[in-house]
């Protein structure tokens, strides 16, 4: 156990899980599979299992992602890592061929497949195509595939062991503005289960629904709102498909006060998902949604950060709807 | 109006030109069987082809006839069900007249024993004789393909979609561009985990134009990975001849460009295919990477048939009236009824003193009940029961209802 | 002015705006853009226009979406149809470039493009890949482009000639099941605004929201209801992206009681956006939702049909709602 | 760790090898600038290739040189901004060495007139070089770059989206893939519209992997478009070398597969790259279809630059830690040096009597001059106000805010 930061944590499980199978594989393109920590060994999968199991390849994230599921249906496990400028890539892939596939063979396709995409955090100066925060709701639209996003070193871990694991598909979303985040956490394998949220305090005056890269803000608002004197109750989603309904549902039934906080656009940000849910099982629950507007992030780190939820929005949102 | 969906055969609307002589196609089809046609000529233009194939088995030589008259027989069969039974309800992208290519092919793989050890088939929208080729249980996917519980794929996949990977036949795709590419990964994996499997992968003429193509060839070429890419050039993609989608004569040459093995094959010849096969699959086996088969075919029919389908319409596997753009000629398709694969097959196995006309006849007697049989035990099997579709989203347990809020 | 069907009133729009300007191009792959009526010229545009303006091209989906963005930068209205076997394939281009053009150039890209992506509006047999109605979603969430989704063979012409005239990017979803419809459609040029609902019944006791392939059920069902003596208002979204909220919380705040219908998945389905939208502004609403389950559309009839939304669904769920 | 994303530059942490000679680099390549060095050399190997441009005028020469400098000042400037200057915020991906590649190119176009008449060119994640080449306002892309109100896009696109449409720079695109796709379908409308344009992409050879390749030069040649994709092969995408991602050693070799015309040039050379583009150009023009232009060329500095670097650390434009499969040996990067695109083109006016040194000396301080101008304009200019990111969504109007709740 030690402090660990993100990548060194996903990375002890991917190098555990293929030193526990030597069938299982590792695709990326340019962002080599290495990582450091403050007095523990450097993780390099590259060196350390062979460039037949681990390759660096060409800019083709269709190849990558599409790659990784002929391994996985071919009865290797087998993980990719997309860069988030080719996030969106491989979507048709998963959508309408790995989603469908258990479906549609009747229960007889296996696929031990992770693709991890990354999403850029939302970075200022970098503007549309490599700012923004959208992923989330493109992907947690599709069945048959489970799509999570950890917002921790120790759930990205344990999500990670979980996610190879899994007989289904994972979509594991990795919020890079998280790289920097780091955490105690266990250097043995263990797992977080892939369809269940988290309650990340307790309370009973406001429940706030958030995921990812959303959470460090929901974490931050949420303590000054306490030490204010309100009771909030915070969730952090990580499972988007199959979303954890209950969970929301009996927060909401206690404190019959909804936000939720999402970096994506906020038309069909999964915030709205979250809303509807309660809605349909909660009467007379008030909601507010704080979100990205439905403008692609800007360059300028002036109209950006503006437009960024930040503690400060969600403190304003919360103050409102209590 | 023309502007119809694959589903509802619907009638071709004022403006299709009506052809009498198209109309007499279906039955001209239905004529080019089995042992009826004796018209049938086999190829043998680049001197001693039948090395690989003239070292099998006298058994396997007549498996491999046996599974070309399995696939026409399976259609002709289906053909008249649509035509004929009200109650059938299969639809299929038939693959007549392209016998030979899967056949030949899947001859040359290991279809059996533990999953970890078989050879992998990906194929395409247009998949039952590859599926048939590689060994899956015929009643089975008669059943599936008319939406039976007890089908191969428990009702839930139907034509587009069938696979079983116990015989290594990872299944249908209705999809133009992905299977190639996730193919390339299976083979990928072999290569990864020191396997000397292969996997293969039958596409359309059509494929050539997907993104995908290019994906496909550059990292199976990188990697060097087992996968033999079977094209099927059967020289339209729906309602366009290739030449509307590839600048090239041969799609081999564009595949020989990234500096992979390839070998153009007369996809009318059992033969023929075979050897190529198998050189490609001893090659990948052996670490040697892959390698692009180009098979010259054809298909009888139109691009699928339905139930309810009447000659002359779309959906009647005959002319199509939707082909606007470019559509076959009924001289092509006359021409190549003559090299009928089915009779090139039966020819080469008289030749090689494998069996004489009076076995070849009772082989196809054997295969016509075979299939007769299936129909009878796929079509009497039960329905689907409407809640199992919230099954086999996630491996374990079923998603809940929506549709009643 | 005469009774027409849905590719025919929108092949008659596409027809005015090329002969208005001869730079415009139409691309299409394997559905040649010919539709005939009854006592009505048959329209073929491929012979009215050659080949160099309408393209017959292979089977590469995100060439065509990309090559109709491209002529639009390049100053020529573009259209292309996409079939619903590729509606997924040009997502990337749509959603990362073609959405953050016009704001990462500070305004300066013009792109007088529409995408007509197919929906196979559901048809039973054809199973996961071929009976989806999913792409509302997706293409929902992308900020900068107009996702609409007509309902009616009017409509369907009217927001046609809005969308080739719209100096902003459209996805024009098409939902193929809708394609046997007929209706009287006049027969000169005409707009439908591409952001704007319409409410087809006005009521009282109950709002019910759909869109595309949805509305056939919903004004079945709806005239069950209002003859069972219930007072219920329709509302058609049309417009997906931007969505008019005002129509919904107009509605809402009347009736308090709010079903929404979706062809679509369940999570994240069009009506999540409408709930929230809806519950954001009016306090006290009651929600239900009629959407497809989260999976793939099996084969099977039996399965399928069940699975779908139907008039029956929808009257069950509005009569447990008011 | 190492797994950085680009924005902040970061310690490249306890594994990284710590390498004094590569440190060494960002002197060197601070030495390289325009008449310091006198090491360039011509390669004039292909007989007379300066027949077109040698029928240009001493103007249009001159004109040339200046854009190759006006590049190589930009970013010389703009790098020591990075350095030393704390309130700089601008990052780029630098294009020092392929000055020649840009400039000759857009040499050849049509670069001015209505925007119906003028040519386009097509951009990508290291665009500056073409912006400046295709004749973009330098000042107002500095102040583009560094986000002011008044930047060539008001701040909201920054470096890897900068665009000019009335100059035909419909700009940059900072994926790798869909910008030769998007750039065809330019030439698709023009050959529609019966116009002469010609539409020009610029892409790495990283593009070569991207699915979008094939779709590019398939339907370019299928249709006869006038698309000029000129492939900058500086043998590097990222961390790799471009043999971990194309099997061909030149590039150029898969675009005559379909059928292309092809021209492999001297990237450091702009009369060389010239007349490769002007034979294109006329080409196309008379409608003779797509022609594919490698440029063998190198960039001296590492994938990109940013405010606040150190020599030898990411982000530094100089030896990059992250390089783990495949990096820049150092004496690589000095024999490109030793090749200057400033000093060829330098060297050929004198050789052609268009300048002499002293002349061509002045030019150099003339541009540096300019190019100082530019940065004190662009960096004196108004930031962005906040709520401007909710325009510029649709054309008209503005979206809400959304992050308030
Ligand atoms: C991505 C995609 N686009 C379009 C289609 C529609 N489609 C189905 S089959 C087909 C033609 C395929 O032609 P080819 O690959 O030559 O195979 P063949 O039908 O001749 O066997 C097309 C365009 C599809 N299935 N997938
Ligand atoms: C789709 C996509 N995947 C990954 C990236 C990340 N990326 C940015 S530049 C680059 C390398 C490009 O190399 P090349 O095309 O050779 O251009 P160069 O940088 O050498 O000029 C990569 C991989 C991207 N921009 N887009
Ligand atoms: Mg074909
Ligand atoms: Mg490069």
């Amino acid at each position: 156990m030690a402090q660990k930061s993100w990548m060194y944590s996903v990375l002890e499980a991917v190098q555990y899980e293929m030193q526990q199978d030597p069938a299982m594989t590792w695709i990326f393109e340019l962002t080599p599979p290495v990582a450091s920590n403050p007095n523990m060994p450097v993780i390099n999968l590259e060196t350390e299992f062979g460039r037949k199991r681990v390759v660096n390849t060409g800019i083709d994230e269709n190849w990558m992602a599409s790659a990784v599921l002929g391994a996985g249906l071919a009865g290797s496990k087998s993980a990719t890592y997309i860069p988030y400028q080719g996030a969106l890539i491989p979507f048709q892939v998963i959508q309408n061929v790995a989603g469908k596939l258990r479906h549609k063979t009747g229960g007889l396709a296996e696929m031990p497949v992770v693709w991890i995409i990354e999403m850029t955090g939302q970075t200022p100066g970098f503007g549309q195509q490599h700012s923004c925060y959208e992923e989330d709701s493109y992907y947690m639209h599709i069945p048959g595939v489970r799509t999570v996003v950890p917002s921790t070193p120790y759930d990205a871990k344990g999500m990670m062991h979980a996610a190879i694991r899994s007989p289904d598909p994972v979509v594991y979303l990795y919020p890079a503005g998280l790289r920097t985040l780091t955490q105690e956490v266990p250097d043995d394998a263990f797992e977080v289960p892939l369809d269940k949220a988290a309650v990340r305090m307790e309370g009973s005056d406001l429940t706030i629904v958030s995921s990812g890269a959303g959470m460090p803000g929901v974490l931050e608002a949420a303590e000054t709102l306490t030490e204010e004197g309100m009771s909030v109750e915070v969730i952090d989603l990580r499972a988007l498909n199959a979303m954890d309904t209950e969970t929301i549902v009996n927060s909401v039934a206690k404190t019959k006060r909804l936000l939720t906080v999402d970096q994506s656009y906020y038309t069909l940000c999964p915030g709205a998902e979250v809303i509807a849910r309660a809605v349909e099982n909660v009467d007379g629950v008030k909601v507010k949604r704080v979100a990205f507007p439905d403008a692609p992030p800007p360059a300028s780190p002036e109209m950006f950060t503006w437009m960024r939820p930040n503690a400060e929005g969600i403190k304003g949102a919360a103050r409102a709807l209590v | 109006m023309t502007y119809d969906l694959k589903p509802s055969p619907q009638p071709s609307g004022g403006e299709a030109p009506s052809s009498e002589s198209r109309r007499g196609f279906l039955k001209l089809a239905a004529l080019t069987g089995a042992v009826v046609s004796t018209t049938g000529r086999r190829a043998l233009a680049t001197g001693d082809i039948g090395f690989f194939a003239k070292d099998l088995s006298d058994e396997k030589l007549i498996d491999m006839y046996r599974t070309i008259l399995q696939i026409r027989w399976h259609e002709r069969t289906q053909a008249d069900q649509m035509l004929s039974n009200p109650d059938y309800r299969g639809y299929n992208h038939f693959y007549a007249g392209q016998e030979a290519v899967a056949t030949g092919v899947c001859a040359a793989l290991r279809n059996d024993g533990p999953f970890d050890q078989i050879d992998v088939v990906y194929s395409s929208h247009r998949p039952s004789g590859h599926a048939i080729a590689k060994g899956v249980d015929i009643p089975k996917m008669v059943a599936e393909m008319d939406f039976r519980a007890t089908g191969m794929n428990g009702g839930y996949g139907a034509e587009m979609h069938i696979s079983d990977p116990s015989v290594g036949f990872i299944g249908a795709d209705g999809m133009i561009g992905p299977a190639p590419v996730i193919a390339s990964g299976s083979a990928f994996a072999f290569r990864a985990r020191g396997s000397d499997q292969v996997a293969v992968v039958f596409a359309g003429d059509g494929n050539y134009a997907a993104p995908h193509f290019h994906s496909t060839l550059n990292n199976a070429k990188l990697l060097d990975l087992p996968l033999i890419y079977v094209c099927e050039n059967n020289l339209y993609h729906q309602y366009a001849h290739y030449s509307y989608s590839c600048p090239h004569k041969d799609i081999a040459e564009a595949a020989g460009a990234y500096g992979i093995e390839t070998e153009i094959v007369d996809g009318q010849d059992v033969v023929q295919v075979y050897n190529a096969a198998k050189e490609a699959v001893d090659r990948a086996r052996a670490g040697g990477g892959p390698t692009f088969i180009e098979a010259k075919t054809y298909r009888y029919y139109n691009h699928w048939g339905a139930p309810g389908a009447k000659a002359g319409e779309l959906g009647a596997f005959g002319y199509d009236p939707l082909a606007i753009t470019s559509f076959r000629p009924e001289r092509e398709v006359r021409a190549w009824m003559q090299r009928d694969p089915v009779d090139i097959a039966r020819k080469i196995l008289v030749d090689w003193g494998v069996v004489d006309e009076t076995r070849a006849a009772e082989i196809d007697e054997e295969v016509k009940a075979e299939i007769a049989e299936a129909f009878e035990w796929g079509l009497s099997q039960p329905l689907c029961a409407p809640e199992d579709g919230l099954k086999h989203v996630f491996a374990e347990g079923t998603v809940p209802a929506r549709q009643f809020g």
